[in-house]
């Protein structure tokens, strides 16, 4: 599957002039996984929802791969390939596992839509209006297409539909929910509804994988197990993974590469060996809360 | 949460477009035809309400003679419509037929398009013979076929639109349908005349409710006043039914400085009007006319100091059977007659049915029979001097002759002015 | 000299007061939707019946006290009474509504406490329509001293002083209870959030009906200046002006105090300058009955502007 | 214990082509059921009847924008007026605009094409605003078109209104009666169910739910919200002008007095009342508010309250006995014939409290959808039964 490299140079986030990130360059190699560490309020998120397309970045860029992405939509970011999933585990509550995976599916069981480039808004909003209005008469025949092809339930659309029930049943599989397909998702034990996020994030065939502190809230074995799930995704599916993470073991683990961010800076990036012996971070998390103390994230 | 909105902005400029085509259009609206024809009625339309041949209706020994009430009974209008409902009621006050008892049946027709054919189905169930209404434009407008697909006569007392007796269809006007009330046409041409002949005033200001009877009321006053040397000032403003707001409309009246200010609409918005045209120095002794929807005792005792002077039109005489309708009234329902408005039209209407029904009841072993077009033909032929001046029908159902009073408050009272 | 604009200067004035007037109706209101909202996130659809039962108060006590026939220092006597009456109708019914229709469904799916607000409007409303009047309308005594006040080409009657300045003055003790009493703080509290709130020993359910009873006496006094200003009063009465009040609070950003009275005028002199505006326009001749339209039409295009209105906050992170 | 493969294959007999498939058989012998009982019932019946049906299909359109999408729509009249209007536009011989009238079968399915492009036309200022902001905003538009309506004189006729509609005819048989407009609405509102029905099992309506649980992770899993947000917007709004359009020649009489806000609001009280999601829920909302106030009255009903004089003398009895007992001094009730008659009038009155009464007792609605009512249970981590209908 898919394996996207993820760039960002010089970015910035300032919220009514409080500012959330500033001048953030990251380089995500194709098939790394990259940790994201910091203390509280550094910014992490942040920058998630940045990547993500939640937040219009204030300054710098955004590639993936060789697209720009900044100022897209969330929906076209992930059209794109960049998948994530959420700190407070934010799953479709009262849909079924198998539901939330195949909301997942969406884009691959309707046909990729906005798979290649996407055109980047210029800023200028007449120009990025007309633009919209002139893809209006596609987008509203693709729209009747789609009702028509549902109401009238047509071979082309069964058989979408049947291939990705098929994908999320094996899908879910691999990630251990085999048999919890009709479980609500609200009532499924909290490690599986991480592992659900998860799922449902993979169904988007994303080529990076964005991870908000997966083992939050998880004992030290299920964290373990997580770890190892999370190292099968990118050597089984090739998958870029980003991730946050508060527990140093889990980083130190399967983290091949480190970027620690302060205060909205990154002050440090290397190897979890290189980053440990950093002064600047030891400094940065001596200030809050001692390294190895890790603990169970901010819940 | 996201930062969007490029894709609203430019919308912008859409609907923009789009509201001024709308605002355009709508201040190019060019005025109702409401002409009508003055066709009478038609063989074909006999034929479709089935009486163009007997049509009889059987009555049990000992069972009451049905006729119907649609009126409003619950809701905005039921102020309006309840009283008018007693006012049919009261006509029947010791009345039988052969031997046979008169039993009335009321459904609430809401004044709306929908409650209308929906309570004539209604009294057409409970078998009724004739009917008293609806009293809305509206209502009646919508429940006319229902009425003349079973040949069932009724007679409105209040609905005053002018196409309900031409309709465009092929058989001419509804031969079930008649109605007592005076037209807004011949109620406004006749406010017009008195303002420019008895109250020689030139400018007028028109204010109207947005509804059937205000429109049509303004509509046909502007006409009128126009065609008899006056000048309508200022742009015609509307509101619509429950207002309390006329600031602005006042401050639109000041503007145009009219001589007088024409209101077509009800009392319940005329009297908060008036207060407030009142309390406001520059129109504080402007002449202030109004119609039959406006003259209610509501107004007197709501605007109190601000209706004094006000003149008031009223369509409809004072027959001589007036005296026995506001009697009979007072005793059943403690109220004073002169104060329902289109009262002494309904009590008419059910008499009209009642004398024509003494005339066609026909007693046969101890079972009255009622043949619907015989009765439909003598209440046609009515001729009788009622509560509000003498019933006559013209060719197409309307009221013959229309008389207009006019009246003006003073001291707290409706005083009539003298016909000139 | 060709003038400016059309219209002239006297009916720019009129036309500004007539808008500032019924705007600290729409504010008055608008400031009890704008608190329950913040406090429930309920759009509370009875609120224009509550101020209509205040009318109602004021009416009866008015009329009780002679009516029309009221003079001199007597209609000041009157007047405050009619005022503590028609709070205390509306602070009832408000809190009564709150405890009946809306406590029950605390914690019931989003739209069902609407769809019980509506149930009470609709009861409430009908309730006096069918159950009392008849479907007629009631009228307020005309004891307010007659008189006016020109300034310049502006006149302003003593009615309409009395109306903008009260409505100010209430709308000042408003604020000055939700900014500086403890009471008020609990209600920021609340609004901000009803779990910390309650974990810092809030009490939240006083709280919340606080909020309902200080709308609820604001509409209440809305409800007597209403009456005073435009005379007829009836059981439908509150479904416009709250439903502009409504629009007002929205256009102002749900939630904020300030918000709603910005909100009041702003719709209030939208209906009346904004309509002369239009109208300047060559070709354009809105009559008044467009008022409605125009008032709508500036609630989108504002939303579309500052999708939270005019004072909201931008929309807070979820999480 | 069986296999997970075979209790996901069960799961999906039942689930996931739950309804039109399977229930197939059962929709149609209801539909033949509901024509075949025409006879029996008198117009008056008949009327409410079509009512019913007609706030059956107002309710399953409102039902795909507020039930699936999660979106509060309070201008849902707008629509229903403007299948109306565009059918009275074109049929009417006293519409000013135009002359001469157009086939109704031409216009309703253009009545149906026409509610969507407005749907997407008053949508897209609209959707990308969240919950209350559009709630005021469709109300605005509601009461905007209804005004525009009142006051587009030159097209619309004002509060004259358009009448006098060309009925539709099927192979040169004119639909008159009130029993066939009755049979008309019902295939619609048939048709608006399996439409319906079929989009909430699709990817669409996978898209629509996740939009209304969570917009922001919906959107990061790909879904174009807008897009999906304007799709259900205007699939109520054809559904809507459907509605609308049915109605226009049944009641020969189209004015903006029949398009107000209470229209709007009647329609969502169904739905929530019904139960959001479920069209049982629809069916039996517009039962209790459009069929009570209309059967109440009803002569029939004043003639079983007839029969309970009984009740009333049981009672008044007890009342004399309260009254002798304490100061208080209980009004007797009226007699027992009067009753429907107070309960018409007071019919209001009623609806307002029955509302209110409906939610505190059942605040998920009378039959609320499967999903809807989980939404609301207890249960934490128990494993609920797989499958099920929805």
């Amino acid at each position: 599957m898919a394996s996207s490299t993820l760039r960002t140079a010089g970015l910035g986030m300032q919220f009514q002039g409080l500012t959330a990130l500033a001048d953030i360059d990251l380089a995500v190699p194709a098939g790394q996984i990259h940790g994201v560490i910091g203390p509280n309020g550094a910014g992490k998120t942040t920058l998630f929802n940045c990547v993500t397309g939640f937040y219009r970045p204030t300054t710098g860029e955004l590639w993936l791969d060789d697209q720009r992405i900044d100022g897209l939509a969330p929906h076209q970011v992930s059209g794109l390939g960049v998948s994530r999933t959420f700190q407070n585990i934010r799953l479709f509550s009262t849909m079924t596992s198998i539901e939330n995976v195949l909301v997942g599916y969406h884009l691959q069981a309707g046909g990729r839509t906005t798979a290649g480039r996407v055109r980047r808004p210029t800023g200028n909003r007449l120009r990025d209006g007309l633009g919209e209005l002139a893809t209006a008469p596609r987008s509203v025949a693709a729209s009747l297409a789609e009702i028509a092809g549902s109401v009238f339930r047509t071979p082309s659309v069964r058989r979408a539909e049947a291939e990705a029930v098929a994908r999320a049943r094996e899908l879910l599989a691999t990630l251990g929910l085999a048999g919890r397909e009709n479980v609500v998702a609200r009532n499924l034990p909290y490690g599986d509804q991480r592992r659900l996020e998860i799922a449902r994030a993979l169904a988007t065939s994303p080529g990076v994988l964005l991870l908000d502190e997966p083992t939050a809230g998880m004992n030290p074995q299920e964290s373990l197990s997580m770890v190892g799930l999370i190292r099968r995704v990118r050597d089984e599916l090739g998958t870029t993974i980003v991730l946050i993470e508060h527990q140093m073991r889990v980083v130190m683990g399967v983290c091949e590469y480190i970027t620690v961010l302060d205060y909205g800076r990154k002050i440090a990036e290397g190897t979890a060996a290189e980053v440990q012996r950093d002064t600047r971070v030891i400094e940065a998390y001596l200030g809050t809360r001692a390294v190895s103390g890790g603990g169970h994230g901010a819940a | 949460m996201r930062v969007r909105g490029h894709r609203s902005r430019i919308y912008l400029a859409f609907v923009a477009i789009v509201a001024m085509a709308a605002v355009f259009a709508a201040a190019c609206g060019g005025d109702d035809d409401d002409g009508g024809s003055t066709a009478g009625f038609s063989d074909a339309g006999y034929k479709t309400a089935g009486l163009d041949k007997a049509r009889v209706v059987t009555i049990d020994s000992g069972a009451a003679i049905k006729i119907g009430i649609s009126s409003a009974l619950s809701g905005d209008v039921k102020g309006l419509g309840v009283p008018i409902a007693d006012s049919a009621e009261v006509a029947g006050d010791g009345v039988t037929i052969k031997g046979f008892k008169i039993e009335w049946v009321r459904e609430d027709d809401l004044c709306t398009p929908e409650g209308g054919p929906a309570a004539a189905d209604r009294l057409i169930k409970a078998k009724i013979v004739a009917a008293v209404g609806p009293i809305c434009s509206g209502g009646t407008r919508a429940s006319l076929a229902a009425f003349d697909k079973e040949g069932i006569t009724h007679i409105s007392p209040s609905a005053t639109s002018g196409d309900l007796t031409s309709p465009t269809r092929a058989e001419g006007p509804y031969v079930t349908f008649f109605r007592v009330p005076v037209l807004n046409a011949d109620e406004a041409a006749a406010q017009a005349k008195f303002i420019r002949e008895t109250l020689k005033l030139k400018k007028a200001f028109v204010v109207n409710d947005t509804d059937d009877y205000g429109k049509d009321l303004a509509a046909s006053f502007q006409t009128s006043f126009k065609a008899q040397g006056g000048e309508i000032v200022g742009t015609p403003e509307g509101y619509e039914k429950k207002t309390t707001d006329f600031k602005a409309i006042i401050t639109k009246i000041k503007a145009a400085k009219p001589d007088v200010v024409y209101l077509a609409g009800f009392y319940a918005e005329a009297t908060p009007f008036l207060q407030q045209l009142r309390a406001d120095p520059d129109t504080k002794a402007l002449v202030f006319m109004g119609g039959d929807g406006v003259k209610n005792d509501e107004l007197l005792t709501g605007a109190k100091d601000a209706a004094e002077g006000a003149y008031l039109a009223l369509p409809g005489g004072q027959g001589s059977q007036f005296a026995a309708y506001k009697s009979k009234y007072a005793a059943k329902y403690k109220g004073d007659a002169e104060t329902v408005t289109f009262g002494a039209e309904a009590y008419d209407a059910a008499t009209a049915i009642l004398k024509a029904l003494e005339k066609v009841a026909v007693e046969k072993s101890g079972k009255l029979e009622i043949d619907l077009k015989k009765l439909n033909e003598e209440i046609k032929k009515s001729n009788f001097e009622g509560a509000s001046g003498v019933i006559k029908f013209e060719s197409n159902g309307n009221r013959a002759g229309a008389i207009v009073r006019f009246f003006q408050v003073k001291g707290g009272k409706y005083v009539e002015l003298p016909a000139k | 000299m060709t003038p400016l604009f059309l219209a002239s200067t006297e009916v720019w004035l009129d036309q500004l007061v007539n808008g500032l007037t019924t705007g600290s109706i729409y504010a008055l209101i608008a400031l009890g939707y704008t608190m329950v909202y913040g406090v429930l996130q309920l759009i509370n659809f009875a609120h224009g019946e509550v101020f209509m039962l205040g009318s109602f108060a004021g009416y009866g006590t008015l009329v009780a006290l002679g009516g029309n026939d009221l003079s001199g220092g007597m209609v000041a006597v009157a007047l405050i009474l009619a005022f503590l009456a028609a709070g205390g109708a509306s602070l009832g019914t408000a809190v009564a509504v709150e405890r009946v229709a809306y406590r029950p469904l605390r914690n019931a799916p989003r739209l069902a406490p609407l769809i019980s607000a509506i149930g009470v409007s609709v009861l409430l409303s009908h309730l006096v329509d069918d159950g009392f009047l008849n479907g007629g309308a009631k009228f307020y005594p005309q004891i307010f001293p007659d008189g006016d006040i020109e300034l310049g080409p502006l006149q302003v009657t003593y009615l309409q002083l009395f109306l903008m300045g009260s409505s100010l003055a209430m709308m000042g003790v408003l604020y000055w209870i939700v900014q500086q009493t403890k009471t008020g703080r609990a209600i920021r509290a609340v609004a901000e959030s009803r779990d910390n709130a309650a974990l810092m020993g809030v009490n939240v359910n006083r709280t919340i009906v606080v909020t309902f009873a200080l709308g609820a006496v604001l509409a209440g006094f809305a409800g007597v200046l209403y009456g005073l200003f435009f005379s007829s009063i009836r059981g439908s009465m509150g479904f416009l002006p709250g439903v502009k009040a409504f629009t007002a609070a929205v256009l102002g950003g749900i939630g904020s105090i300030p918000g709603a009275v910005v909100g009041g005028y702003f719709l209030g002199l939208t209906e009346t300058v904004g309509r002369e505006l239009l109208n300047e326009i060559p070709g354009v001749n809105l009559p008044n009955q467009w008022k409605d339209v125009i008032a709508f039409a500036l609630l989108v295009l504002v939303l579309i502007f500052r999708p939270t209105g005019i004072f909201g906050q931008k929309e807070s992170k979820r999480a | 214990m069986p296999s997970p493969a075979a209790r996901w294959k069960d799961a999906r007999a039942a689930s996931w082509d739950r309804l039109p498939s399977a229930a197939r058989p059962l929709a149609w012998l209801i539909l033949s059921l509901v024509v075949l009982f025409i006879p029996f019932f008198d117009d008056v019946w008949m009327r409410m009847f079509f009512l019913v049906a007609l706030y059956v299909t107002l309710g399953i359109g409102l039902n795909v924008v507020v039930g699936l999408a999660g979106l509060l729509d309070l201008g849902f009249v707008a629509f229903f007026a403007l299948g109306a209007y565009l059918v009275a536009i074109f049929d009417s011989p006293v519409s000013p605009a135009v002359n001469g009238t157009v086939n109704y079968w031409v216009l309703l399915p253009a009545a149906v094409g026409v509610g969507a492009l407005f749907g997407v036309l008053l949508g897209l200022p609209v959707l990308p605003l969240r919950g209350d902001y559009l709630a005021i905003v469709t109300l605005g538009f509601g009461e905007i078109v209804r005004i525009l309506l009142l006051n587009m004189d030159n097209i619309t006729r004002g509060s004259s209104g358009l009448y006098e509609l060309e009925k539709p005819a099927v192979a040169g048989y004119r639909v008159d009666a009130v029993s066939e407009f009755y049979v008309m609405i019902v295939i619609a509102a048939f048709v608006a169910w399996f439409a319906t029905a079929r989009l909430r099992d699709s990817r669409v309506g996978r898209a629509w739910e996740a939009i209304r649980e969570d917009e922001d992770v919906a959107a990061a899993m790909g879904i174009n919200t807008v897009k999906y947000k304007l799709m259900a917007f205007a699939t109520g709004a054809s559904i809507g002008a459907l509605g609308g359009a049915i109605n226009a020649p049944f009641i020969d009489f189209v004015a903006p007095q029949s398009f107000t806000l209470q229209v709007s609001i009647n329609v969502l009280a169904l739905v929530i009342i019904g139960g959001m999601g479920s069209t049982q829920g629809v069916i039996a909302g517009a039962l209790i508010l459009v069929g009570v106030p209309e059967v109440l009255q009803f002569e029939e009903t004043a003639n079983l309250l007839e029969k309970l004089g009984w009740l009333r003398d049981g009672m008044n009895t007890a009342i004399d006995g309260l009254n002798g007992l304490s100061p208080m001094n209980l009004a007797k009730l009226p007699p027992a014939d009067e009753w429907g008659e107070k309960l018409a009038l007071y019919r209001f009155i009623v609806f307002g409290a029955l509302l209110v009464a409906i939610m505190i007792v059942r605040p998920t609605g009378l039959f609320p959808s499967r999903r809807r009512e989980m939404e609301f249970a207890q249960t934490s981590d128990a494993e609920l039964p797989a499958g099920g209908t929805v």
